[in-house]
């Protein structure tokens, strides 16, 4: 078997070297082809390993070689396949598959068509290595590879330029790269104090030998480890405060966004806090901060999706409110649903994300949803996809999104937080509306894109094709879930409902699918026959301006944090380091060349003056030698 | 060959006086042939040294004055091995990149001198020997800074050597001081390291010189506020200047703390950790915040220099092993991947004579190759892991984690802030739409540059995969050093901070 | 016999000084040298009248000596003079400060 | 009747250096007399045969001996004296064969006044009489002032005025010094006059007249060794005389008077009189620190090196305040160096003379004389180099190890406050020997002034430098056995 | 008697080295400078300083106040001389505290003690002042005596020398300007 992790790890490097080597060519098609077979020898070898874990329920470890080895801190590169790992890898390189096969067509007419390729497969090389290493150095080498990955690919476009954030709300796509990078830089920071502090306190990373010891440690280090790896997580997940660049990282090319910022990398928070579950349930009560954080930037993220008009934004936001779903369950130790809903959501999110890339292909990268409608005609198929997506995502049976999400509502009432329950539902009818108002807005009601003059047209048959997985799974995914539980809850803990939230499932599954309809349908109500925009509304109403521009955050961070620090900067320049000192050490240097053209006016060239001085010499080393008698 | 390290040191200086007759048409590859030669006999010298070992190899003793203890007492341990193939391949490396027109002859002849003193500086157990390289590489630098750097260069060489040099003149006091100390403890007079070591002073002694010796080695790594001659020195000096110097020169400082205050001073050091942190703290994120600020590509990457230095400083610091083989291995790091940033820097230079990132915008699409060797030095600058500056850092930080979790988060911003700024020149440089149409007709790296760059590119990809080669033999000796540290120290915080191994753990 | 020593100590002193004055305030080489002698006779009185007092000899031989010296001494100086007046035409050492700084 | 001493302890050995000397000098003057207007060169040769053999002599001087009634006295740091006076005078004297021709060299009585001048400053060595000291010393002296006076420029007259008169004035003070001093101890011979304070040294009010004649010499001497603010002649001096008479002078009559300072000084120091040690060392500080900084603002070279010299003398002299064996054996070892690299300076100033002063109405070297030297003589630049980072204490060159030993002895006393300021002085200094080689390797140079350079240029001078040169690159070799020859004979003196 | 004497001799010689040093006539402060010394030589013979009182009148009073006249008369300085002084309260002050200095330390109580010296040469008790210094002068100081003779020829050569018309004419004058030979040089 360590074969097949051999493969499913080192398949997408060798695919993203084979692209940069034509990363300066004009398009080569065989990369698309070539990478595509890669990483889809990934998928396989995922695929196997899947099912000799369900098989043999054992975990598989390889051991590469010696990382870093220092004083007693013994790194290696080694990673074990376990029964949560082959679920992140099926999922990482299925949507991987998936998105590098629908980028061929995606990417078709870009000069930069190979080096995209490199980069993806990159960053799936780095996702692997993030979920497959088996200690948390190795884990946090794949999470700044796909920092860096996404850096790379969100900045794909780099020869745009800076524009206001009235023209465009993420500034521009280099800006948006370094804005992730920056932030995730943040959250990085807390992800190394906590391995500082589990090296430091149990003098290994590996995660077999932490967990092992995990009840060693005292209840306040577990908090503060607990904290530092879920700031960390906080960073790659956009949870609120650092959330901003997510939204913005939407300046990359589509299929980065189904990849990277939808199905995956935003995933890795979640995956961290469930491989961490050994560490998470000795500490309830960070686990649930890590819930009600969670449930607040659900409902958060869900607010900022209703007002907004741009069509990747709305699914970005989307992303958001649901990775603050997986936290809640994750927070509230159900991690086995926090991992079914992540592997439910990576597909329909991805699909989602993937529909939205036909729909901007069709309007010449056009993302004003208000200036499209009624798309289904040319574009039917996308119009299903879209829709099993939305669906799916607004949690309507039989869909995937049903299954998970109603699942973590019911955790949420098992545990008695019936504040989060609460929110989560309404954040459920939310979401349910957003989704169909975007459905509506895209493909029902008048043609609003002849005005731009917009030719759209349909994505072509493979993309189309290399869809369907998703969809596929968006569907069924839904119906495994007594496999998967039974399949993960030999590594995750069980979570087990109570009687009285047995008995309640059923109503809480009306309840749910209820607001979820109604949201539906006042979507449909508002905007399946065409857009009737309120002007006024939009322009005076202070909470619709409120949630169309993030709550200002985005503006806030600017003033409150970017802009101080670039004029603190200029200061410590231009003010300290210049003026203070720099200057300080020029003073010196004056002062010296100063005492000595002082100094030297007494050289006046008179011999009496020569001769005075003389004179005035004995008066002087008198003085020393009087001074020196008082000191004694 | 027991007597290569002295073989290593005076090639340079034999081929530089023979250099004198190679004709100037000739003269490049006079240089690149020697370089290449000394870079290969520091090859040599890694291929016969015995990674087991843990102290010094390669011993030369030769009694030089020996009334008063001075003698040419030459070897290398895990921790200067390093620098001084570092020291070797960035000299070969910085002749081959050479864009020198004017006087070629007299600058690769000065690059050898300063090999010598370098090279002569990192395998010196005489701690005179060492005062001599340490001053005598200034005179070269001085020289190639004054010669042929930009437009205030004088003003920058002579600040250069004056800062380090009045430094070293109070650290000379200091050794003075702990000669005379061996000299009365043990009635004779020796400057030779290794006879220090076994030296116990006293802490009040202690005190005074290791500020002695922390002024020297401050300014010349150069901690603030003793920094500002760096971005002169770095803004002003020609490519090859400013990527020996950031490679090589500053690392003598940061070697110095290693080598000297370290071991030679553990109670005072362990006792002034906090101020010094605080001082390295200050220096890693105050010049970060100033590298921001610049509006000169290469004032950039000479603050960051300070930045990263900060890091050295701290591992150093951290009294254990993890913090101080970090300390020692970002050493390396910081040397390739600065030296790379300002190769990357001066190609530029040498196409459009501007450094300001005001004129640049969008040349990632003309030189593609370039902006994907800066990107790549960017990333290993701002510590990205499976690069070599990720493990440096992270084990600098770690180690010092254990002596002070709060000051080392503090410290840890610095992975923010590096990439704040160096972020921030990659998208004023590179990203952006190609505005000045000066840069339009820009050529990407010729084979020459590539022929510089692509094995430095190589050395961060493997180190940063692959430290073992390097990060053995540093642990084994820096594990002694620790050990020799702990053996030395009278105070009982000393006793307590200095950790030869953890307490607590798994695997204890 | 009064021991007068130390009054003619205190003699030698006072002229002493009166020399150095002159010394100080003389522009007028020429006399700036009287002035000189007369510093060197000051102490010349201070020698003479120790050795006296003390019944040694080394002292008168050093006033020797010393005398000997100033002989020496107005030799050179006029020399110099001659040159300085030849080339400057004035003794006056105002005007000698081509040097300074 | 008075009891002659026999002939045989009269020990008439212990003056035959200065015998040589004086027979060399007496010789020139009567080949003068029988056959004038003889070339210079006769002269040159018979000078340096003369010093040649003085100087085989003296080595080969008994130390520790007394002769001729116990008024010179040859121990170890008379023989060292000696050697560094006569060595110095031996790379003088080939300077006199220029391409050029000048008024001082082209008198055969310059080569006996200059020998004359050399005898006299032996006997400064060679004595501990006070009296004998002081009629060296003026014997000495008067004829410096003369040979200053004879290189015959407007200048040169103007140096030879100021240094004289000053020369009286601190004459005046010596003998008021030696007055008290006698006074005080009924003697003029150290030896007595040590044994004599030391019996006395309990007495109420013996300080005041000690540290009295203490003061009084420490102005006559530090007139000679030029400390600030007895120091006022040397810039002038320097830069009126000719540039190897300024370079001997740096040397060679401060290594005199540094003999008798140590001498009298450590009697001082023996009876551990603190007053005039902080008194020394704060003399010192205040030299070293107040000439580099006027040095700082310099624009001729040689006034620059002038006050270089000063503050190179305030550095050494705080080795005489230690009283330590090491710290009087680095006094020798420094000016021992100092003398190679020095006069080798100033020689490289000699070869550039010439008859105009094209680059400044007054100054002759000035820095932009200097500017582009190493386009214009690569080798002359570089080896001048050599000498400035040599001045400037920069390993691995000569003074590095003079200066180390100097701080070491200081650190060793303990005056670690002294040692840091003296070494941060040395950073001061660092700024106007570079300045130097700013100019000659990062400046251009003036094409139509090239030929300025080498105006002067002779073998002999050549020699000089090359020899000076060598002395100054390989001092790693020979420091070594210097040393320990130097401690040996300043050992061996009681010291 | 021998107080008497000295007082009034002490007056006069401090007043005419006033004279000396603070007369604007070159020729007023000449002779009293030589009668100063005149009447110093008269103060060594109260104390029975023979033979230095001799040499003081001959040396001095005769041969430098020869020379000085010689000198006095080639410059033709019998005007009054003009002087710029700078500050009078400097020179006064400087001489003073060298004044209150020197007397402070000759009228400390350890210089009036009687010290028990070691005689420079034995068997001088019975000698007149003359026949000892003599004895003293040709045994002991000897070599002081002949160093003094070279300084003596010293003296003598560089008067002459500095004297000398050679003189006039310098070969190693330095002039302002741009050398011709370089010119000339460059012109070719």
């Amino acid at each position: 078997m360590e074969s097949y992790v051999y493969i499913a790890l080192f398949a997408p490097l060798v695919s993203s070297l084979f692209a940069a080597l034509f990363a300066q060519k004009p398009k080569v098609q065989l990369v698309g082809i070539a990478t595509s077979i890669l990483i889809g020898a990934a998928l396989v070898a995922s695929v196997i390993l899947l099912l000799d874990i369900e098989e043999t329920g054992k975990a598989v470890s390889v051991n590469l070689m010696d990382w870093i080895v220092v004083g007693d801190l013994d790194t290696k590169f080694g990673f074990t396949v376990d029964q949560v790992t082959v679920i992140m890898m099926t999922v990482v390189t299925l949507i991987s598959t998936v998105v590098h096969v629908y980028s061929n067509y995606y990417m078709e007419s870009d000069k930069s068509f190979n080096r995209f390729f490199s980069y993806l497969s990159a960053f799936v090389f780095s996702m692997m290595i993030l979920v497959m290493s088996d200690n948390f150095l190795g884990l946090f080498i794949g999470w700044e590879g796909v920092g860096v990955c996404s850096w790379l690919l969100i900045g794909f476009w780099y020869h745009k330029k800076d524009e206001t954030r009235d023209v465009n709300p993420s500034i521009s796509p280099s800006w948006a790269a370094n804005e992730a990078f920056i932030m995730n830089r943040i959250a990085d920071l807390g992800m190394l104090v906590g391995i500082f502090l589990i090296y430091w306190n149990l003098g290994t990373l590996k995660y077999t030998e932490v967990f092992a010891h995990i009840g060693d440690l005292s209840h306040a280090m577990l908090v503060g480890i607990g904290i530092a790896l879920f700031i960390g997580a906080m960073g790659k997940s956009a949870q609120f405060p650092l959330h901003t660049w997510l939204a913005d990282a939407m300046e990359g090319p589509t299929p980065v966004s189904a990849l990277i910022h939808a199905a995956t990398m935003v995933t890795a928070g979640v995956y961290l806090v469930i491989r961490a579950n050994p560490l998470y349930s000795q500490i309830p009560e960070v686990g649930y901060g890590i819930a009600v954080l969670g449930t607040f930037v659900a409902i958060f993220a869900a607010s900022m999706a209703l007002v907004n008009r741009d069509l990747k934004r709305v699914i970005a936001y989307s992303t958001l409110s649901q990775l603050g779903y997986m936290f809640a369950a994750a927070g509230l130790g159900a991690y086995w649903v926090a991992l079914f809903h992540l592997a439910a959501h990576a597909a329909f999110k991805a699909l989602l994300f993937i529909g939205a890339g036909n729909v901007m292909h069709a309007m010449h990268d056009e993302l004003d949803m208000f200036k499209m409608g009624g798309l289904k005609k040319v574009m039917g198929w996308t119009f299903l996809y879209m829709g099993i997506g939305s669906l799916a995502l607004s949690g309507i049976y039989p869909f995937a999104g049903f299954f998970s999400k109603d699942t973590i509502l019911e955790v949420a009432f098992n545990e008695h937080t019936y504040g989060i329950w609460f929110v989560l539902w309404l954040t459920a009818g939310l979401t349910a509306f957003y989704s169909f108002r975007q459905v509506f807005l895209v493909f029902f009601g008048d043609e609003r894109y002849h005005e731009i003059g917009a030719h759209p047209h349909e994505a072509k048959p493979y993309a189309l094709w290399a869809m369907a997985p998703l969809a596929i799974a968006a569907v069924t995914v839904g119906f495994f879930k007594e496999d998967f539980v039974e399949f993960v809850t030999k590594f995750l803990p069980e979570y087990e409902m109570s009687e009285h939230t047995e008995h309640m499932v059923v109503i809480l599954t009306i309840i749910t699918t209820l607001v979820a309809l109604t949201g539906i349908v006042v979507a449909y109500l508002k905007y399946a026959k065409g857009l009737k925009r309120d002007l006024e509304f939009e322009q005076n109403n202070k909470i619709y301006k409120l949630l169309y521009n993030q709550y200002y955050i985005p503006v806030i961070y600017d003033r409150v944090f970017a802009k101080p620090y670039k004029e603190l900067s200029d200061i410590a320049w231009k003010e300290i380091d210049m003026q203070v000192v720099d200057a300080s050490v020029d003073g010196i240097a004056k002062f010296v060349e100063k005492s000595g053209d002082a100094s030297r006016k007494a050289q006046n060239g008179n011999l009496s003056s020569y001769l005075n001085w003389m004179a005035a010499g004995l008066v002087f080393i008198t003085v020393i030698a009087a001074i020196a008698v008082a000191v004694q | 060959m027991s007597n290569i390290l002295t073989v290593l040191i005076f090639f340079p200086l034999i081929a530089a006086i023979l250099g004198l007759f190679v004709s100037q048409k000739s003269i490049r590859v006079y240089g690149i042939t020697v370089a290449a030669a000394e870079f290969l006999l520091s090859l040599w010298l890694w291929m016969s040294f015995d990674t087991n070992e843990a102290g010094m190899q390669f011993v030369e003793k030769l009694k030089l004055i020996p009334e008063f203890g001075i003698s040419y007492y030459l070897g290398v341990d895990g921790i200067s091995l390093f620098i001084v193939i570092m020291a070797t391949l960035m000299t070969l490396i910085g002749i081959i990149a050479l864009s020198v027109k004017e006087n070629l002859k007299n600058m690769i002849i000065t690059l050898l001198f300063l090999e010598v003193a370098m090279v002569g500086v990192f395998v010196s157990l005489d701690v005179i020997l060492f005062y001599v390289f340490w001053e005598f590489s200034l005179v070269p630098m001085l020289y190639i800074i004054g010669a042929w750097g930009g437009d205030k260069r004088l003003y920058a060489s002579i600040k250069f050597f004056i800062y380090t040099f009045a430094g070293s003149l109070v650290m000379l006091v200091g050794i003075l001081y702990v000669a005379y100390a061996y000299y009365s403890t043990t009635g004779v007079w020796s400057f030779s390291l290794t006879d220090w070591y076994g030296l116990i002073l006293p802490f009040s002694v202690q005190k005074y010189l290791f500020w002695a010796f922390f002024l020297g080695f401050a300014i010349k790594v150069p901690m603030v506020p003793f920094h500002t001659w760096l971005p002169y020195a770095h803004g002003q000096a020609p490519t090859v200047g400013s990527v020996i110097l950031a490679a090589v020169l500053l690392k003598m400082g940061s070697y110095g703390f290693v080598r000297f205050s370290l071991p030679l001073f553990p109670d005072a050091s362990v006792a002034y950790i906090t101020p010094v942190v605080i001082i390295a703290i200050i220096m890693i994120i105050y010049t970060a915040m100033v590298a921001y600020a610049q509006k000169d590509m290469k004032q950039v990457i000479a603050y960051s220099s300070i930045s990263h230095m900060g890091i050295i400083v701290l591992g150093t610091f951290a009294m254990n092993v993890e913090g101080i083989a970090g300390s020692v291995f970002q050493m390396l790091s910081h040397g390739i991947v600065s030296g790379a940033l300002f190769l990357l820097v001066g190609a530029i230079y040498d196409r459009r004579h501007t450094k300001l990132l005001s004129e640049f915008g969008g040349i990632a699409k003309v030189m593609p190759n370039y902006a994907t060797i800066f990107v790549i030095m960017t990333m290993a600058s701002v510590g990205l892991p499976l690069t070599i500056g990720f493990i440096g850092e992270y084990l600098s930080l770690l180690g010092f984690f254990k002596v002070s979790p709060l000051l080392t988060v503090i410290a840890g911003t610095s992975i923010i802030l590096g990439a704040v700024y160096m972020l921030s020149v990659v998208k004023k440089t590179f990203f952006g739409p190609l505005t000045n149409p000066e840069n339009e007709k820009l050529k990407d790296l010729s084979t020459k540059e590539l022929t510089a760059l692509i094995p430095l590119v190589a050395i961060v990809v493997w180190l940063g995969i692959y430290p073992k080669p390097v990060l053995g033999p540093i642990n084994n000796s820096t594990k002694a050093l620790v050990q020799l540290m702990h053996k030395k120290s009278i105070t009982p915080k000393a006793q307590e901070i200095i950790l030869v191994s953890k307490d607590k753990g798994v695997n204890k | 016999m009064t021991d007068l020593t130390t009054q003619y100590l205190i003699l030698s002193a006072i002229l002493f000084s009166i020399g150095l004055a002159g010394v100080l305030r003389r522009k007028n080489l020429l006399m700036l040298f009287f002035a000189t002698e007369i510093m060197l006779n000051a102490t010349n009185v201070a020698f003479a009248a120790i050795s006296v007092h003390l019944g040694d000899l080394s002292g008168q031989m050093f006033a020797l000596f010393i005398i000997a010296v100033a002989a020496s001494e107005v030799a050179v100086g006029l020399g110099l003079l001659i040159l300085i007046y030849k080339k400057y035409g004035t003794l006056d050492l105002d005007n000698l400060s081509i040097m300074k700084g | 009747m008075i009891q002659l001493p026999d002939f045989s302890s009269l020990n008439l050995i212990t003056m035959s250096p200065m015998f040589v000397i004086l027979l060399g000098a007496l010789t020139i003057l009567c080949i003068d007399l029988v056959k004038p207007n003889l070339d210079k060169t006769l002269y040159v040769v018979l000078t340096m045969l003369t010093l040649f053999i003085a100087l085989g002599v003296t080595l080969s001087l008994n130390i520790n001996e007394r002769g001729l009634f116990d008024t010179i006295l040859i121990d170890g740091v008379s023989v060292l004296g000696q050697t560094l006076i006569i060595a110095g005078s031996m790379l003088f004297i080939p300077l006199a064969l220029t391409k050029r021709r000048f008024h001082d060299f082209s008198y055969p009585e310059f080569f006996s006044l200059f020998l004359f001048m050399v005898f006299g400053f032996q006997f400064m060595a060679a004595s501990d009489n006070l009296i004998l000291i002081f009629v060296g010393l003026e014997t000495g002296s008067l004829a410096l002032y003369t040979l200053i006076a004879m290189h015959n420029t407007k200048l040169a007259h103007e140096a030879a005025i100021k240094y004289f008169t000053m020369g009286a004035m601190a004459a005046g003070f010596f003998t008021m010094g030696a007055a008290i001093i006698y006074a005080t101890t009924g003697s003029v011979e150290m030896y007595a006059i040590a044994k004599v304070l030391q019996d006395r040294m309990g007495e109420a009010g013996i300080l005041i007249p000690i540290i009295g004649g203490a003061l009084f010499m420490i102005v006559a001497i530090g007139f000679k060794v030029s400390l600030i603010p007895f120091h006022m002649w040397t810039p002038d001096t320097y830069e009126g005389a000719s540039a190897p008479m300024a370079g001997y002078m740096s040397i060679v009559p401060k290594v005199a008077m540094m003999v008798v300072a140590i001498r009298l000084f450590g009697i001082y120091m023996e009876l551990n009189i603190d007053i005039i040690k902080i008194t020394i060392i704060v003399l010192a500080i205040i030299t070293t620190t107040l000439a580099n900084m006027m040095a700082l603002v310099q624009k001729d070279v040689k006034r620059m090196l002038a006050y270089s010299s000063i503050s190179h003398a305030g550095f050494v002299l705080v080795a005489i305040a230690l009283d330590t064996t090491k710290g009087y054996s680095s006094i020798f070892l420094y000016y021992g160096l100092f003398m190679f690299t020095n006069l080798g300076a100033f020689t490289m100033l000699w070869i550039s003379r010439h008859k105009y002063n094209v680059h400044h109405d007054r100054f002759h070297h000035p820095y932009s004389k200097f500017a582009g030297m190493i386009k214009i003589a690569p080798i002359s630049a570089v080896i001048m180099a050599v000498f400035m980072l040599s001045l400037a204490g920069v390993p691995p060159f000569s003074l590095f190890w003079g200066k180390l030993y100097v701080l070491s002895a200081i650190v060793d006393s303990g005056y670690y406050g002294v040692a840091i300021i003296m070494a941060l002085n040395s950073a001061i200094a660092v700024y106007y020997y570079l300045k130097l080689i700013v100019y000659m390797f990062l400046k251009e140079p003036d094409e139509s002034r090239k030929n300025v350079v080498y105006a002067n240029r002779a073998f002999s001078l050549e020699l000089v430098i090359g020899i000076a040169a060598f002395v100054t690159i390989t001092s790693i070799f020979y420091i070594e056995p210097l040393m320990s020859f130097i401690t040996d004979l300043v050992g061996a003196s009681g010291y | 008697m021998e107080a008497i004497a000295f007082y009034i001799f002490a007056i006069l010689i401090t007043g005419l080295f006033l004279v000396t040093v603070f007369s604007r006539n070159i020729l007023y402060s000449m002779s009293s400078l030589a009668a100063g010394m005149v009447l110093i030589s008269g103060l060594f013979f109260i104390i029975r300083a023979d033979f230095l009182g001799a040499v003081q009148l001959v040396v001095y009073s005769g041969a430098i106040m020869a020379l000085y006249a010689f000198g006095m008369m080639f410059f033709d300085a019998t005007r009054d001389v003009k002087e710029k002084n700078t500050s009078k309260y400097l020179v006064f002050l400087l001489s003073g505290f060298s004044a209150v200095a020197l007397v402070v330390i000759f009228s400390a109580p350890a210089i009036g003690k009687h010290i028990e010296v070691e005689p420079i040469a034995k068997g001088l008790g019975h000698l007149d002042n003359v026949h000892a210094i003599g004895a003293v002068l040709f045994t002991k100081y000897l070599i002081p005596f002949e160093v003094a003779a070279v300084m003596l020829l010293v003296a003598m050569i560089a008067g002459i020398v500095l004297a000398s018309k050679r003189m006039d004419e310098s070969l190693s004058e330095v002039y302002v300007g741009t050398d011709p030979e370089t010119e000339k040089k460059e012109q070719k």
